[in-house]
């Protein structure tokens, strides 16, 4: 062939869509910046105790919330309390909180929505309308009983935030597989005699990765906010603990007269938004083995 | 597609019944009742008061009375607001929320649609950057806070929209139905960017151009149809949660919307409401991802066949 | 933006836009309850007797003048002949015995029955005990007096008049739409409302607005300087405030925590603050270790520095508490046995067997979804671990499942507030007399109740009565089953062409007085 | 003046694997009103050189790196995209090579054939439409009318081949480029759309780029011929020149490959491997509507080491009978068995077992590969599902598939859309030929394939049979091919089966209309 210069040693060895998706990400400037950063949040967030430059109890009532100083370089709340430290510690529970809560999801939404497009018809009927239901059932309710029954429980800020959100993962994922099954390599995989499982997993679940990344991403940050409305509640964590989801929606309250109370963790959750997104999009791109370059 | 439409709508009668059996008895086993108050209501006023609602009967009873009346379209009187039945309080707002519920539609599927193609057109350059940073500021931005951000810039310091009220003044409509659309802007956009991806790298995309079709005749014409699948099936729940969902934008600019009653009757533990509510959600939600569904038939041929099976 | 504000044209004319916190559930006197509910029924109906603004002093209302008899036992009522209804029917004394059967009929379910309690068996009959209505103590004598007998001497009974649950309503017109004891029949809505105030119903848009206009049959008709009130269910404490900045509104019923200082600041500022009967305080439940020990309570108490609290987190709009009666109510004023006093707190609770927080075995705050309560709690909870050294943890519950708590008793120390009735050191402090149904303490104690019930409300005098009363108190807070917090205040931004909106400790407005001064705008800084 | 003059065109594809020059210093001129075609080994850069001359490289990954196209005395590769837009279908249109991915599937035939028209000519879409049907019965698809509404799903290989070939035609372009537009024809069908094309020419003045591994058919109709491999141009010149007296080794190579003569007949097993009784196979496209009856009242036997040829039209339900068979296609009614064993009885386990023993090569191999798997993961997945080798062998065995269909090793990273289309089609066969079946459905297997390679692939499927007694039903429209393979062979015509026999006996003595048709049809008296 006219090949030139393989860039592997052996060029004969096979190669599958991950290792060569891991490459191609690894090339991706944007992804990298976004994967480290993120990964520095979380090295942040698990060092936090030690590196905190407050205790984040700690109340100062007569300082009050002050804007950023040398002593406080993002400022402090209306207690008082330095507000880089209630990031800090806000940051532990939220990336907790975001990737967990989307891991189950994501599981939960991937499989769920893969096999009702997958055996469509009776199948697919049952599976869909239990969605519905899900979907219809009243969350503010369900919410409550939970913590009635359960008391309070961090585990269960989980189970209520992952029982939402893998709802619309399963009706995208389930899109993806309707239209992927009707191709003809799928049934090429039938015919080499796999089974339903295998098909799913080898075959339909990677081509349909795309949109469901990308709706992952998005599910991160909505999973943030969703823990602070659900710890408001009182579901989630209690007071002094925080997330950012509970700093922004307190910063919200008085952005007028503080808005470095809304900034600063506003900025934390954009910027884990942005990095994923940029993390998430190389990954897509990496897993486009047609549209990307290598 | 008439035949599956059917069998559809008759799906819905347990699914909608089996929310309300759900709920009716989820709710109450939830604490506290209709009429607990902080200060504490004598109990024969009390009982008197559950005579009036039924709640005195067993809870079957109760239950099966419930499902009576519904089946006659009645859903009963509102706890909280005495002297109103739940089907006028939905009805009144019904036609609020329908409205702002569509211009937010119109605004996410626009805005949203148009960012996303355009992104996926020269991805990973300024063109694909531009919109979906917006997009993600947009997602970073919930309600509670765009809403009043968005007051603040355009209602007080520009002073150019008035900042409360439904159909008052001229213009009041622009911020909430902003407000509510923007989050679902996002949404659409990057899920839209990230289906187009997918199909314009097909050889048939290359056979459009090769026909020498424009560039957005490309798009509109042969790459939207597979492009825009996830956010089809996105849709449906979107449209119900732009209903459900619209408490906070209500509150906010303070429209005589359907929305707030969502979250305030389970506060209130109103109990009829809830119910009202909820039937009228899972109505939704059913409703939705059934059109949700069949645009997606539309859009794909391949799945009506599947359709006319008996499927879904 | 774009055109005039509603405070123009409302100050041409005479329409004045009320910022009225939510939608009222209902406009019916003997069934809602509620503070929006009051201030729009208070414009529609009016009582025997009316609360001046300024003392809060009993003046004529539908009653032009009325008597004690009996050592205050008896009370008649001269109606005048010239109040009527909005459909121009003369209001009468019979009436009000009809209406007074509904608000205590077991059946109609009337949350705030208990304002009629005072009367003779009134409350045998809500209780169903005594079922004739002819045996309880209110009579026609004839269409324009009207006697009413009471179990006791009641000092704050007339007062009472001026709370909806007391108000009369149209006969006629709630027999065309049901029954007397219905509860939800449509007779408050528009075109079929009658009611008896100085505004009639026009309008009611279900969480949008409800505007009432001059009642034209209205007896004091001349005084009424206001064609019309608009009243806007403001759920949201941050859109009010901003409503009020671009002159949409020309009074907010409440002012964001946050804004107050801006306001306060400003000179001719339109921010009216003012004392309010009513406290905010913390439950103990006495039973529960290690609270159930009266030193750990004491600790507690002591360790809670108010004034700090007050002048930071609550930015001032509140006043250090001790006791749970608010000052100078109608004269009384609650005894102060404690002060902020962390070392005295330590040693207490040293005493208690918890020296530096050793050996402590938790505490649990519970307060209810607010972020008002959560700031106290959190500011609490940290004074208290920084003072004493000891655990503690904060939990909110959603409304109604804190309700359930509270009630139950099942928490340690719980938020709490109790807003007074009618202005009375008595609507306080029978809070806690044994198994009283807002008592949530456990707190038990037969000579206060005994004091409460059976010894005040035979004392001859005032002074007497309020030493009884300043007794009582003393026992509670030697006991410490609640550790007070703080009396609150109301707050309000009033445009300044506003004028006879004055302020009270019950905030109660009579927009009666209201005139409306065109050509006055807000302080230039607002914008 | 040459109405296309490609010069020293070089084109190369920047992969992982490095940098492959698919087209090499390619130089080649289309005349008005003439024929040039190219042949040459699959993989050679044939179908790459037509896409750079409509400026449709995908790029990334691909790249022009240098050389010049001038149309009608303009350069191609210098023109903007809006200029390049302006010629594309209106001036230059392309037959694809793969009809089954070309064709937008969300988009109705009809829809997708009318585009040029309204967008170049800004006809109205009434008479586009009839335009379109009248082309539709040209390329004689049955009942055009109900065509123009149906989509390309519904459509057999060769119906779709036929709709991108009137799609280029309708706007009656200067330039044709045709990429093996007639792989999935039947002869006779293939006759008519030569003539078509013939008459377009004449008509007006078109020049035709051909691409075909038919030298049959190339040798009737070209009238420049141009050799390629390995991305470079071997010679070029007129076809009696070439084909009596080719220069290159390479070309003397390929017209040696010409497939000829006759199998000689096996001695065949008595019991049938595979009975098929009474089988119908319909499809209901809207519900209520008339069914699409593809396979009607078929009854066949197939023996153990037999071989047996299906010709027949195309859209006469060969590929529906195939997927019947291997139950990729719900059967309406009828019975199938497999040893005895009622196929469609089977689920599960037992159904795993049977799918091994019994593979599909797919018409369209491209639509049949997975897009994100590398052709090492689509080899080695049949390999491992049944236990076949174990994983330390599996590099091994999969090499040495790559070897028997004749693909580079080198290839085993890359992704199906990284091929060309005769490479795509050797992966599909590896792949049916991984688990050693007993039984193959070879649905137009060597379609895409030049001579050489198809000889190849016979020669390796032959010794199959021989060795292993591997039996195969085996669908062709090429009849030199299912000469050389078939013991028997079975026509089919409008769903149904119209001639059984040995090959001879069918091609000595054809006794239905159909059939005679059929070899009358056979292209290529200057061939061989
Ligand atoms: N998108 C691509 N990325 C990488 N390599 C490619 C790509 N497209 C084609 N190639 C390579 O370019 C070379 C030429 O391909 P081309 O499709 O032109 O072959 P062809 O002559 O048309 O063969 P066939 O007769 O099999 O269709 C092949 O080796 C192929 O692997
Ligand atoms: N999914 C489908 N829905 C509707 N009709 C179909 C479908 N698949 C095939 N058909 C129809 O069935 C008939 C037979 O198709 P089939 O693919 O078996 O033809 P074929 O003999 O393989 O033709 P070719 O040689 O062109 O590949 C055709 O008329 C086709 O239109
Ligand atoms: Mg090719
Ligand atoms: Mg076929």
């Amino acid at each position: 062939m006219n090949t030139v210069a393989p860039v592997f040693e052996d060029a004969e060895k096979g190669s599958s869509l991950w290792h060569d998706a891991w490459l191609r990400l690894r090339k991706n400037k944007l992804a990298l910046l976004g994967g480290s950063v993120l990964l520095f949040m979380v090295v942040v967030a698990l060092l936090t105790p030690w590196i905190a430059p407050y205790s984040y109890e700690a109340q100062n009532l007569d300082l009050g919330a002050s804007a950023p100083s040398a002593a406080h370089w993002l400022g402090t709340d209306i207690f008082g309390r330095d507000m880089l430290t209630q990031i800090m510690y806000g940051g532990r529970i939220s990336l907790a909180v975001g990737f967990i809560a989307t891991a189950v999801a994501l599981l939960i939404g991937v499989t769920w929505g893969a096999v009702a497009g997958y055996a469509g018809g009776r199948v697919d009927a049952v599976m869909m309308r239990l969605v519905d239901i899900l979907y219809a059932l009243p969350f503010m309710i369900f919410i409550v009983l939970l913590m009635v029954v359960f008391g309070r429980n961090i585990l269960l800020l989980f189970l209520a935030i992952g029982a939402v959100e893998w709802l619309t993962m399963a009706r995208i994922m389930r899109s993806q597989v309707q239209s992927l099954r009707q191709q003809e390599f799928v049934e090429a995989a039938v015919s080499v005699g796999l089974s339903p499982a295998a098909i799913i997993r080898k075959h339909l679940i990677p081509n349909a990765l795309g949109p469901v990344i990308v709706y992952t991403t998005l599910t991160i940050p909505s999973v943030m906010l969703l823990e602070a409305f659900l710890s408001f509640l009182g579901l989630g964590i209690q007071p002094p603990a925080t997330s950012w989801g509970l700093l922004i929606s307190y910063g919200a309250e008085t952005m007028e007269e503080y808005p470095w109370l809304l900034i600063f963790p506003g900025c934390a959750l954009t910027l884990t938004l942005f990095s994923l997104n940029f993390l998430g999009d190389g990954l897509r791109d990496a897993l486009d083995v047609r549209g990307s370059k290598d | 597609m008439l035949r599956f439409m059917f069998v559809r709508i008759l799906q819905a009668l347990p699914v909608i019944l089996v929310v309300i059996t759900a709920t009716f008895f989820l709710v109450r086993s939830a604490p506290g009742g209709p009429f607990d108050q902080e200060k504490v209501v004598i109990p024969e006023v009390k009982k008197a008061l559950e005579a009036q609602y039924r709640l005195d009967l067993p809870l079957h009873e109760q239950y099966f009375a419930y499902l009576g009346d519904l089946a006659q379209g009645d859903l009963g009187p509102s706890f909280k607001y005495p002297g109103r039945s739940v089907n006028e309080i939905l009805f009144a707002g019904l036609p609020v929320t329908a409205e702002l519920g569509l211009y937010a539609l119109i605004i996410a599927l626009c805005i949203g649609v148009t960012a996303g193609v355009f992104a996926s057109l020269r991805p990973n350059t300024a063109q694909d950057y531009v919109p979906m940073s917006l997009a993600m500021i947009g997602i970073c931005m919930p309600s509670f806070l765009l809403g009043p951000l968005l007051v603040l810039v355009f209602g007080i310091w520009l002073d150019w929209l008035p900042i409360t009220g439904w159909g008052d003044i001229p213009g009041d409509k622009i911020l909430p139905a902003v407000t509510l659309g923007s989050a679902y802007a996002a949404y659409i956009a990057r899920l839209s960017r990230a289906g187009m991806l997918e199909i314009l790298s097909q050889d048939y995309i290359r056979t459009a151009r090769a026909k020498g079709l424009p560039e957005w005749r490309v798009v509109t014409q042969h790459a939207l149809r597979g492009g825009l699948i996830p956010v089809i099936a996105f849709l449906g729940p979107a449209l119900a949660g732009l209903l459900a969902g619209s408490f906070v934008v209500e509150t906010i600019f303070q429209i005589p919307g359907l929305g707030r009653f969502y979250v305030q009757a389970a506060f209130n533990r109103d109990y009829t409401m809830i119910l009202g509510t909820t039937v009228f959600l899972s109505s939704l939600i059913v409703f939705f991802n059934l059109v949700s569904d069949i645009i997606a038939a539309w859009l794909n041929p391949r799945l009506r066949h599947h359709f006319q099976h008996g499927g879904s | 933006g774009g055109g005039e504000s509603n405070v123009v044209t409302g100050n041409r004319d005479g329409v004045l836009h009320y910022g009225n916190g939510t939608e009222p559930q209902g406009l019916d006197p003997h069934v809602v309850t509620g503070v929006p509910e009051n201030h729009i029924i208070r414009a529609l109906f009016e009582g025997l007797a009316v609360k001046n603004p300024i003392t809060l002093e009993p003046e004529p209302g539908v009653a032009e003048r009325w008597e004690f008899s009996d050592e205050g036992r008896v009370i008649t009522f001269y109606l005048n002949s010239e109040a009527k209804w909005s459909n121009g029917e003369q209001v009468t004394a019979s009436d009000y015995v009809w209406s007074w059967n509904r608000a205590l009929h077991p059946m109609t379910g009337n949350e705030y029955s208990y304002m009629l309690f005072p009367v003779v068996n009134a409350e045998a009959y809500l209780k169903g005990e005594v079922t004739d209505f002819n045996d309880v103590g209110v009579k026609a004598l004839d269409d324009t007096t009207l006697k009413v007998t009471l179990n006791a001497a009641t000092p704050y009974f007339v007062q009472l008049m001026d709370h909806y649950s007391t108000f009369a309503v149209h006969p006629e017109t709630l027999m065309q739409f049901g029954e007397m004891t219905d509860r939800y029949t449509p007779w408050t809505r528009v075109g079929n409302i009658v009611s008896n105030g100085a505004f009639t119903l026009t309008e009611w848009s279900l969480n949008r607005r409800i505007i009432v206009e001059k009642n034209e049959h209205y007896w004091d008709r001349d005084k009424v300087s206001l064609n019309s009130v608009i009243f806007y269910p403001m759920e949201n404490v941050v859109s009010e405030e901003r409503m009020f900045r671009v002159e949409q509104l020309h009074y907010t019923q409440v002012v964001p925590l946050d804004k107050i200082p801006l306001y306060r600041d400003m000179p001719d500022t339109p921010y009216v603050q003012a004392p309010y009967l009513g406290t905010y305080y913390y439950l103990i439940n006495t039973q529960r270790p290690p609270v159930d020990d009266v030193r750990v309570r004491k600790a507690l108490a002591m360790s809670v520095d108010r004034e700090k609290l007050v002048r930071t987190v609550l930015q001032e709009t509140a006043v250090p508490a001790y006791s749970i009666t608010p000052p100078d109510t109608l004269g009384y004023y609650p005894p102060k046995l404690f002060d902020y006093d962390p070392a005295q707190a330590r040693a207490l609770l040293a005493e208690a067997g918890y020296p530096n927080g050793e050996g402590w075995p938790g505490l649990e705050i519970l307060y209810n979804t607010n972020e008002g309560h959560r700031k106290i709690a959190v500011a609490i909870q940290q004074m208290w671990k920084s003072e004493l050294g000891i655990d503690i943890t904060i939990t909110n519950q959603e409304w109604k499942v804190y309700l359930d708590s509270v009630t139950q008793i099942d928490f340690q120390v719980a938020r709490r507030g109790w807003i007074g009735d009618y202005v009375d050191a008595n609507n306080f402090l029978d809070l806690f007399i044994t198994d009283g149904g807002n008592n949530n303490t456990h707190y038990s104690d037969p000579v206060y109740d005994d004091l409460i019930l059976y010894k005040a409300p035979k004392a001859a005098t005032r002074e007497e009565r309020y030493a009884l009363f300043t007794e009582a108190e003393t026992m509670l807070m030697e006991d410490m089953p609640i550790i007070p917090i703080y009396t609150y205040t109301s707050k309000h931004l009033i445009h300044p062409s506003v004028e006879g909106l004055h302020s009270n400790l019950m905030d109660s407005l009579n927009l009666k007085y209201v005139k409306l001064v065109p050509g006055r705008t807000l302080p230039e800084t607002l914008r | 003046m040459a109405l296309l003059s490609v010069d020293n065109l070089s084109v190369s594809f920047v992969t992982r694997n490095g940098t492959n020059k698919a087209v090499n210093n390619v130089s080649f001129s289309v005349e008005e009103r003439q024929i040039t075609a190219i042949i040459g080994e699959s993989g050679s850069g044939k179908s790459v050189s037509c896409y750079a001359v409509l400026g449709l490289i995908p790029s990334p990954p691909g790249r022009i790196d240098g050389g010049t196209v001038y149309f009608q005395g303009q350069d191609l590769l210098a023109l903007s995209e809006a200029e390049l837009r302006a010629i594309r279908g209106r001036d230059i249109a392309m037959i694809f090579q793969d009809p089954m991915t070309c064709l937008n599937p969300f988009m109705k035939i009809g829809d997708q054939l009318i585009e040029p028209l309204t967008l170049h000519k800004g006809m109205a879409k009434g008479a586009a439409k009839e335009q379109a049907i009248a082309l539709l019965d040209e390329v004689d698809i049955r009942d055009p009318q109900a065509a123009m509404s149906a989509f390309p799903h519904e459509f057999s290989g060769g119906m779709r081949q036929r709709v991108m070939i009137a799609m280029a035609l309708i706007n009656e372009p200067k330039l044709l480029i045709a990429d093996e537009p007639t792989t999935a024809l039947d002869v006779t069908i293939q006759a008519q759309i030569l003539k078509l094309i013939a008459e377009l020419q004449i008509k007006r003045d078109i020049g035709v780029l051909f691409i075909s591994h038919d030298l049959a058919v190339v040798s009737d109709i070209a009238d420049q011929i141009v050799v390629m491999e390995k991305g470079k141009v071997l010679e070029g010149g007129k076809p009696k020149a070439i084909f009596d007296n080719p220069q290159h080794p390479y070309t003397q190579k390929l017209l040696a490959a010409i497939p000829s003569g006759q199998k000689a007949t096996n001695p065949v097993a008595p019991d049938p491997l595979i009975r098929i009784k009474h089988l119908r196979t319909w499809f209901t496209p809207t519900a209520g509507a008339e069914p699409v009856k593809a396979v009607n009242d078929v009854s066949l036997e197939i023996h153990r080491g037999e071989v047996l040829g299906l010709v027949g039209e195309s859209g006469s339900g060969k590929s529906t009978l195939g997927r019947s068979i291997l139950r990729l296609v719900p059967i309406t009614s009828g019975q199938i068995t497999f040893e005895g064993m009622e196929l469609s009885a089977l689920e599960g386990r037992a159904l795993k077992q049977f799918r091994h023993r019994m593979q599909m090569i797919f018409q369209d191999p491209y639509a049949s590969l997975n897009p994100r798997m590398t052709v090492y993961d689509t080899l080695a997945e049949p390999l491992l599902l049944h236990g076949l080798v174990r994983t330390a062998d599996l590099d091994q065995a999969i090499r040495e598939l790559m070897d028997n269909v004749g693909l580079a090793r080198t290839f085993v990273r890359k992704y199906p859309h990284e091929f060309s289309g005769g490479q795509r089609q050797r992966i599909a066969i590896g792949r049916a030929l991984a688990t050693r079946p007993e039984f193959i459905v070879a649905d137009e297997p060597v379609s895409a394939l030049d001579v050489t390679i198809q000889a190849q692939i016979l020669n390796l499927l032959a010794e199959l049979t021989k060795e292993y007694g591997l039996t195969m039903l085996f669908i062709s429209h090429d009849l030199a091919v299912i000469r050389q393979i078939a013991d028997r062979i079975a026509v089919m015509y409008h769903g149904k089966l119209v001639e059984q026999g040995s090959t001879a006996q069918v091609f000595e003595t054809p006794q239905q209309e159909y059939t005679q048709a059929l070899l009358a049809a056979i292209p290529g008296a200057n061939a061989a």
